[in-house]
């Protein structure tokens, strides 16, 4: 077999990847996909909605294919404590009709299916191979090598997910920090269909999203999610990492108990686990942000940190299309121009700024600090639902004024006046 | 390790002897994996979700052809029968990324759950079609017996159909000259057979360690020539009529167990495990 | 919702094992003398972490790879790739 | 009962062939068994539920039986022929089907005459599954494992005449070079009452001499998983237990370390009373015991041959 060597090498078949890859094989490039698991989407596990509309450019009306499982119609963002939770519950039929905004996904499923698309468009899908280095002629990335093969390309697309050894090994970022990574503990938990439908007041095909703050995590930083699938729950929660080791839980502590949390308990009340897993997510924002490339590699998805947590949603897949499509561009412009160096990395920055990727990463650039706030997690859910319970408590003695309760309820959460209105400005700032 | 159970002798004749070249058929099948089965309330079971794959008894038939076609320089062909599930291109690049030259499959789905008469009804039809074509091979090898059924007969029943010398439980195979020396691996003895070719062989898991495919031969996967075949293409247009009917496939009844269990080592706990026992006339 | 234990989690769960090949080292020398915390035996969401006699023992083959053992240990006492293409977790649903 | 209906069975080795001709018996008919040798090895044959027995000789390459069998077949139509499920048996029986267009219902657990054909049951998937099905065709074949059915108590009584088959003419092209005794003895698993398993939890070779102690005080025989004999080799392959293995039906099986893989807990599933030793209390194999001790093996092991020496 004579030495071939490809215009791009994508390594790793997740959103972000196989997008390069489709994006570069539709215009006509040689593209090899690489992939560690068996098959594309068996390491990936997501916890957040697929704000999908960005496929659209490629994959024209994808989404009557695609195996979507819920349009998501409803979001949910509460609080929650011990024992109540305070809740922001909106609900629009708009987004349950094309072009749809969000819909909730299996990853193993979609990523396959995505990645199956890369192929029909003529990509070398090469699934079960784990690429151990790059391979380098001079300063320049020329390739990869998994086990004693070495494969050549003009350009190579990291998009090895979260712990991107790829981009580590280019020197492109150093050791993760425990500040900058989330740790996401999932269990997929499988309902009948109508179950789900009646229990969360959907009708078919719609799906709810549930994000919780507060008791979830213990007091951890992060937060507690749902996701309504067709016939399965995806429900779990995510930690900041450093605020997880202080706290000195277990982490698959947490995660069962949230669980078994008296409010979210009947939400899952006759389920059966079909799957637990783990995954990282990238939660530092433009502050951890990588190097995003280097002669002959370009980095992409969760692998640039490319994630976005503003506190209402989770974005992660949207913003790994995103970059996928933008690395694809520059790659495009390389091949023309032969310019694989530090006009290509110049291409795809520009891409990115002037796509929502980057628009919307420095939109919430201040979330990441406001989220580290730790009142956020255990004071705010004590305040509000402390507050809600003056106001709801019907107990025979005379009703206090709401402006009463309020400063009652600070008051046992154990925060200034101060503090809270600091907290709300630096909070709608961050939004 | 030839030698250990060649004799002497033979090695002498075998080194006298030109090794020919060995074109190789190599049959597998694909199946549900049986860890993504699902056990439903009823007991039935779903393969919804489940994944396909080669069966990993016939990865070591694979690994015994390739090996062989390499020392000799022969061709190795890979052949299935069975489902649309066949037609994936991952579950494709998984044969050929083993080694095989091209690939052979006959799709249709009347041949989910054929039992092993179907199966190997249809490979004999499959291969006597090769054979017109103007294939002409010297070998054929099965594994030890498929994921899903492990009936250990496709080979067996091949075999006859094609009117070969058939073997099973082949443990090495050693070309010489223009036979093989087999070694079977029975029971409780050993056999040292000489082999005229062409010949229906399955051999055991204990022949080889397959091969775990590299990234180049996956890819190479990708460009070796695939030719699909349906039941018609081979004449087989009524199907096949299958020797059994299946009655009914469920997760089988948990007997019910005491299931007693004590925690921790201690010699009061050996006690009551025992006293237990006694109680069960044991020992 | 049972179960509940992470062992019993990790049986519904699909691994392909690669025997002979553990995809996580633990230099015991720098969890013996610098670690205080023991951090792994925390975050592992798969508490795959333990402590016996004196040394730190991670069954890997039930690992889901997530990487946070690595990024949580503060002395970098953990060698962690991922494993071999094609074996660890397979996510059937993801 | 039909008494023209016949039953055949046939078996390498004439324990195998008593257990074949109770599960003939059981079925009804005339039971036919076919065995190597000559007449004079019959006589515990009939005593065991025989008919009639029909004797194939000592051909060199033992699978030459095949074309007899077969032309002794077509000749006399049995309703079904039961073949025992070792390597030789599974060839024959293949060989035969083939021949005959009809099918293999390999394994079978249960066995039992339908109006039209046989309906048995036999495992897939590794044990995951059990499947029913019913033969279609004018005789059926089935291999069985052993221990599956258990012979019958000899009859002195009963005897009968054997015949020698004159062998069909094989021209078979393969020769016979060499054939030897494996170097192990051969264990008959399924006639222990007890036995003892080991598996992964042993953590070296050596370690074994712990458990054969035990095996010895409860006279037990020693049995494993798949791995301990294929990947490590540190117990010969007819030793493991499961699918691709023996299967048993023991009074007591003593699994020590072993996790309960459904693999292996297939070879085991009839045994009357399982004990399980297992440090992980999430072992499944608790799920499938009778009693089971949750500690190190090493430490109860020890407890548990102190506390049978003393009851002995």
């Amino acid at each position: 077999m004579g030495e071939e060597k490809f215009d791009v090498i994508v390594v790793g078949a997740g959103p972000a990847g196989s997008t390069a890859a489709l994006k570069l094989a539709q215009e006509g490039c040689s593209v090899a996909l690489i992939e560690r698991g068996e098959t594309p989407g068996a390491k990936n596990l997501s916890g957040s909605v697929l704000y999908g509309r960005c496929l659209e450019n490629l994959l024209p009306g994808f989404t009557a294919q695609a195996p979507i499982e819920r349009y998501v119609t409803n979001h949910i963002t509460t609080f929650l404590t011990a024992d109540a939770w305070f809740g922001l519950d909106y609900k629009t039929s708009v987004f349950g009709a094309p072009p749809y905004n969000g819909y909730t996904v299996l990853r193993a499923k979609f990523d396959r299916w995505l990645a199956d698309k890369a192929e029909e468009a003529g990509v070398m899908l090469v699934s079960g191979i784990r690429v151990d280095s790059l391979a380098r002629t001079g300063e320049r990335i020329s390739g990869v090598v998994a086990g004693k093969d070495t494969l050549l390309a003009d350009m190579v697309i990291a998009a090895d997910g979260a712990n991107s050894f790829l981009a580590q090994q280019a020197g492109l970022r150093g050791r993760i920090q425990p500040k900058h990574i989330a740790l996401g503990v999932k269990s997929l938990v499988s309902l009948p269909r109508a179950t789900i439908e009646d229990r969360f007041h959907l009708s078919s095909e719609e799906g709810t999203a549930y994000a919780w703050v507060g008791e979830v995590t213990k007091g951890v930083a992060g937060g507690g999610f749902l996701y309504t699938n067709l016939e399965s729950l995806s429900v779990g929660v995510v930690m900041r990492l450093d605020d997880l080791k202080k706290s000195r839980q277990e982490a698959a502590q947490v995660a069962d108990d949230f669980l078994h949390h008296p409010l979210i308990a009947p939400l899952v009340r006759g389920g059966e686990l079909i799957e637990y897993g783990a995954h990282l997510v990238p939660e530092g924002g433009l502050e951890m942000m990588p190097q995003l490339g280097m002669p002959g590699m370009l980095v992409v998805g969760d692998a640039a940190g490319f994630t976005l947590n503003t506190a209402l949603m989770v974005r992660g897949m949207d913003l790994a299309i995103g970059s996928g499509l933008a690395a694809a561009q520059a790659a495009l412009k390389a091949i023309a121009s032969r310019d694989f160096g530090d006009g290509m990395i110049n291409t795809y920055t520009d891409l990115l700024e002037k796509s929502f990727v980057m628009k919307d990463m420095r939109t919430y650039a201040r979330m990441p600090a406001f989220l580290e706030t730790d009142r956020l997690y255990k004071q705010y859910p004590a305040f509000v639902t402390e507050l809600m319970r003056r106001i709801f408590l019907t107990d025979g003695t005379p009703k206090e004024h709401v402006f009463v309760s309020a400063m009652q309820a600070l008051k046992s959460s154990g925060m200034s006046l101060w503090t809270l209105a600091a907290d709300c400005w630096k909070g709608l700032r961050a939004l | 390790m030839a030698t250990r159970f060649i004799s002497k002798a033979l090695v002498a004749i075998q080194a006298n002897h030109w090794r020919m070249t060995l074109n190789i058929i190599v049959c597998y099948k694909l199946s549900p994996d049986a860890e993504d089965l699902r056990i439903l309330p009823d007991r039935s079971l779903s393969f919804a979700e489940a994944e396909w794959r080669i069966g990993q008894y016939d990865l070591n038939a694979v690994e015994a052809g390739v090996s062989l076609a390499e020392a000799t320089g022969g061709t190795v062909t890979a052949l299935s029968v069975g489902p649309k599930e066949l037609e994936n291109s991952k579950a494709r690049k998984a044969i050929l990324s083993r080694g095989p030259h091209d690939l052979y499959q006959v799709v249709d789905d009347r041949l989910r759950d054929a039992d092993t008469h179907t199966t190997a009804q249809v490979l004999a039809v499959a291969i006597r079609k090769l054979s017109a074509n103007g294939y002409s091979f010297h070998l054929i090898l099965c594994g030890e017996g498929s994921a899903d059924l492990y009936a250990q007969q496709v080979g067996a029943q091949l075999g006859q159909l094609l009117g070969l010398p058939t073997l099973n439980a082949v443990a090495k195979i050693e070309p010489s000259g223009d036979h093989l020396i087999v070694e079977r691996a029975l029971e409780d003895e050993i056999e040292i057979l000489e082999v005229p070719l062409p010949a229906a062989l399955s051999v055991t898991t204990d022949i080889n360690l397959p091969r775990i495919p590299g990234m180049r031969d996956i890819l190479a996967a990708g460009k070796k020539p695939v030719t699909q075949w349906s039941l018609d293409d081979l004449g087989l247009s009524g199907g096949i009529r299958p020797g059994v009917e299946i009655l009914d496939t469920r997760a089988p009844l948990q007997v019910n167990r005491k299931r007693q269990i004590w925690e921790g080592e201690s010699e009061d706990m050996i006690n009551k495990l025992v006293a237990e026992l006694r109680k069960e006339g044991i020992p | 919702m049972k179960p509940s234990s992470v062992n019993e989690k990790l049986a519904i769960d699909k691994f392909v094992l690669d025997e002979g090949f553990p995809h996580i080292q633990i230099n015991q020398e720098i969890c013996r003398l610098v670690c205080e915390k023991r951090d792994c035996l925390f975050v592992c969401p798969a508490k795959l972490y333990s402590e016996q006699n004196g040394e730190i023992i991670v069954e890997w083959a039930g690992c889901l790879e997530c990487g946070t053992c690595q990024v949580a240990c503060d002395h970098q006492a953990l060698t962690w790739h991922y494993p071999r293409g094609g074996f660890g977790i397979h996510y059937r649903y993801g | 009962m039909d008494t023209q209906r016949e039953i055949w069975v046939f078996a390498d080795k004439i324990a195998s062939s008593l257990e074949l001709i109770a599960a003939g018996r059981s079925l009804g008919g005339k039971v036919v068994a076919l065995t190597l040798g000559e007449p004079e090895t019959a006589a515990p044959l009939f005593q065991h539920g025989a008919d009639e027995v029909l004797c194939l000789g000592g051909p060199a390459l033992v699978e030459d039986v095949t074309e007899t069998i077969l032309e002794q077949i077509q000749a006399r139509n049995p309703v079904l022929l039961l073949v025992y499920a070792d390597r030789r048996g599974k060839l024959i029986a293949g060989r035969i089907a083939a021949a005959l267009g009809a099918t293999v219902m390999t394994d079978v657990r249960e066995i039992q005459a339908e109006e039209r054909g046989f309906k048995v049951v036999h495992m897939l998937y590794g044990g995951g599954a059990v499947r029913s099905e019913r033969s279609i065709t004018p005789c059926a074949i089935a291999t069985v494992a052993t221990g599956t059915f258990q012979a019958l108590p000899a009859d002195a009584s009963r005897h009968g005449v054997a015949m020698r088959l004159s062998p069909t003419e094989v021209r078979n092209p393969m020769k016979l070079i060499e054939r030897r005794k494996k170097a192990v003895s051969m264990v008959n698993l399924s006639a222990a009452r007890r036995v003892v398993g080991v598996g992964r939890g042993l953590a070296k070779l050596e370690d074994l001499a712990l458990i054969e102690k035990l095996a010895q005080t409860l006279e037990a025989e020693i049995a494993c998983t798949r791995p301990i004999s294929e990947g490590l080799n540190w117990l010969p392959r007819e030793r493991y237990l499961g699918v691709s293995g023996a299967v048993i039906k023991p009074d007591l099986y003593l699994a020590i370390g072993i996790s309960g893989q459904i693999q292996h807990m297939y070879g085991v599933a009839d045994a009357h009373c399982i004990v399980a030793v297992n440090k992980d209390k999430n072992a499944p194999i608790f799920q499938m015991a009778d009693y089971g001790i949750v500690g190190d093996l090493y430490k109860v092991v020890p407890l548990l041959i102190n506390a049978f020496q003393r009851i002995k």
